[in-house]
């Protein structure tokens, strides 16, 4: 399971290019920096209002210099600390070039439920609406199936929606799926992993990409 | 009081909670929350509390501590995640939550602050986070009408204030700390350091002392951060 | 005509009391500052972004510190600088205790015309609008009438209005009148001036105040 | 150009300019109008364009020395007075004018730039300046609609930037430009110093990097302003 997230977060890390403005969601969307390349420069932006957020402080972390999710972080030269109304605004604005997300389920049309299970958890939809509206590409990072084995990866969601048609690509420890025109395309089968696996654990329906990278397992 | 000083003591803002007021608080997961207002209000005895942020903090942080007595009826947030009491009362009945996208909250805070009627978008539109916000039509399209939020009394964290109440904050504790101080009728400022008029650079002044009713200082936060805590958690 | 202008600045200087935050308009308004008493501690707020002005600099002006009419100012200390659109939010929040502005007409309902005159000046209408809808008190400064004798306090405005339902009081050099419910009382007449010629250049219908004071020609 | 280097000449932004675009400008009353970048905008030789600011400067000031060569097809601000030939062009159906209320047009920009679709207020309602806005019926009230703004370019004035773009301002020459530089899809700055990455407080940034793309530096206003000119006019 750990590992699995881990697999996702370094796939993800070649979502981002150099230079570009990056926004990242709690859980496994945390752990993409770990595998970003040490040439590559951007800047990460959080809803609290900060951008050019850096790596976690070594020690004597300041509990006044947080990211979204209040754990602490240090700022890179050239950072800039504002408001939550600014940084939403950035975000609603289009100025994130991408934001890479949790995911709860993904459907075929790329409508994103990732804010509550009702009676489960009641965690809140924090900024996960202006993002999935806002963000340039919008990237959902989950396990590909729930523990139980049901897919995530559906028709049409089952829990509620948290916005219509705004996930571009989904990746999971299976496979990687792009979403064009309210239409799914498998585009990449993850090391140890099967066309006919992804098939099983896949309720979504999918085309394949012409350029498919097939891994053997 | 007058208006160039506007420095007093919890004991003198604690009479100005009440019953049944919409109370408006600034921080974001308990970062920015000012410490000893909140326990001046828990102090103050205040209940049946309209409270409108945006979280409910951790159980032990920021307006999570208050949550926890019972002594709020409604909650308008963005999330409650990290703080599973909320959760429990909301699913007990004992705790009325509205939850708004984060930006949007924000947003409508300011309108508020600002003097506007409320604002539109498609942000949320179709899902379960429209509730009954009317739909408007301009042209072709729909939009959300998101209502302009005003409260009674705000509480925020400052790190410097001058006497009139003029306001800078420290790093990311800034969040929604500026158009929480703009929204209510009468706003609370703790500050960490308290200066005469004419020390801070007018240039960096981030709130406008206008805004601000009383000042008292702060004494430095009373919990520790859940990263401080990892190794129980 | 100038002195016309100063009584009226001077009249309307007793308006504002100490601890107030105030916003002058343009024309006579401006006049205002020269006539508060030294004991009075007020801070003047303006539009493009300041609170807290100061008088006139002696010398060497800052292209870049004026107030919303664009003539430098300078700064006291617990002043601020902030952007246009906070400055607004400040007036529409009524956070201004008093607004003094010109006026071309004003009826006896307290609608205020102070933008344009049709085809012959077309100023614009600014920030007045704003201040109109804020300031719990709006005060309209002018002379009684055109420099052709017609009247400008009328029943209904001729000219287009800037809002409704908004002055308080207007100072003038012959009368100060409070608009009270949508009805206008004579509070004071000024010296030189009697009750007949206030009545004889007034189209507007006002009633007088029981205290009102009338100070012999 | 990268994402931290957005440093250029004025010969580069000329190109920028294109006839018909929408430009939004900084300042008031000409204060903060960028200098070199209306001398730039002349230049270019651009026409027909549509101007969206404050107001239309002097004849010889800020945006009045671009409108007077009666390039602009439409100006919208909120006034015009200290431009008489703004006032003639206009008459002569030279250039097309919309009025709004000062505060609503800042706001409208801002709009625009922090991505909400339009607001509502009651400021300007019954009046001339209503024009064919929408009214908006929430509950038992009526409110005007006010749309967003954005431009294609917009042009502002900094006291500083650094090369990623982070921008301070000077003293009341903040204004409007904030909200401006938010709003376009081509956002250029005129400061009066570029400084390193890391240099400035970021506490003191007023406006975030992320929404410039271009940055020139000034060499000074090339107008006297008014009040300097007091013994001739």
């Amino acid at each position: 399971m750990g590992d699995e997230r881990q697999i996702i977060a370094q796939r993800a890390a070649h979502e981002v290019k150099d230079g570009m403005i990056v926004n990242l969601g709690i859980g496994i969307p945390s752990l993409v920096p770990d595998y970003l390349d040490s040439s590559i420069r951007v800047f990460f932006q959080a809803e609290n209002g900060i951008l050019g957020m850096g790596p976690t402080p070594a020690g004597n972390a300041d509990g006044n210099l947080s990211n979204a999710a209040g754990l602490p972080v240090t700022i890179l030269p050239g950072g800039s600390y504002f408001d939550s109304a600014i940084a939403f605004g950035m975000i609603r604005r289009g100025c994130v070039n991408v934001s890479i997300l949790g995911a709860l389920q993904v459907s075929e049309r790329g409508d994103l439920a990732n804010w509550i299970v009702p009676g489960k958890r009641v965690p809140g939809v924090g900024g996960a609406m202006e993002l999935a509206y806002g963000a340039k590409n919008l990237i959902a990072l989950m396990t590909h199936c729930e523990k139980d084995g049901r897919p995530k990866i559906l028709n049409k969601c089952t829990l509620p929606i948290t916005a219509f048609h705004c996930v571009k690509k989904i990746i999971t420890e299976m496979a990687v799926f792009a979403i064009h025109d309210h239409a799914m395309v498998l585009e990449e089968i993850m090391p140890g992993f099967s066309l006919s696996n992804i098939k099983t654990h896949t309720e979504a329906d999918f085309k394949l990409s012409p350029q498919l990278k097939e891994t053997s397992p | 009081m007058s208006l160039f000083n506007k420095v007093t003591d919890y004991e003198t803002v604690k009479s100005v909670f009440f019953d049944g007021m919409t109370l408006l608080f600034g921080g974001f997961g308990g970062v920015g929350t000012p410490p000893g207002l909140i326990d001046c209000l828990i102090e103050s005895g205040a209940t049946n509390i309209n409270l409108i942020g945006n979280d409910a903090g951790f159980p032990w942080i920021g307006m999570g501590k208050f949550i926890c007595l019972e002594r709020a009826q409604s909650l308008v947030a963005s999330h409650i995640g990290s703080n599973p009491v909320a959760g429990d009362l909301m699913n007990q009945g004992k705790l009325k939550v509205e939850f708004s996208p984060q930006g949007i909250l924000i947003e409508r805070i300011r309108a508020g602050g600002v003097g506007l009627d409320g604002f539109l978008t498609q942000i949320g539109m179709g899902t379960n986070l429209a509730y009954e916000k009317p739909i408007v039509k301009i042209g072709d399209q729909e939009f959300l009408y998101e209502a302009p939020i005003t409260g009674d009394v705000a509480i925020v964290y400052a790190k410097k204030a001058d006497t009139f109440g003029n306001l800078i904050f420290d790093k990311t504790a800034r969040n929604t700390n500026p158009y929480v101080a703009m929204a209510s009728k009468v706003t609370i400022v703790e500050a960490e350091e308290i200066v005469p008029m004419g020390t801070l650079n007018p240039e960096e002044i981030i709130v406008p002392g206008i805004y601000v009713k009383h000042i008292v200082p702060s004494q430095g936060y009373n919990w520790k951060w859940k990263w401080e805590m990892n190794d129980k958690s």
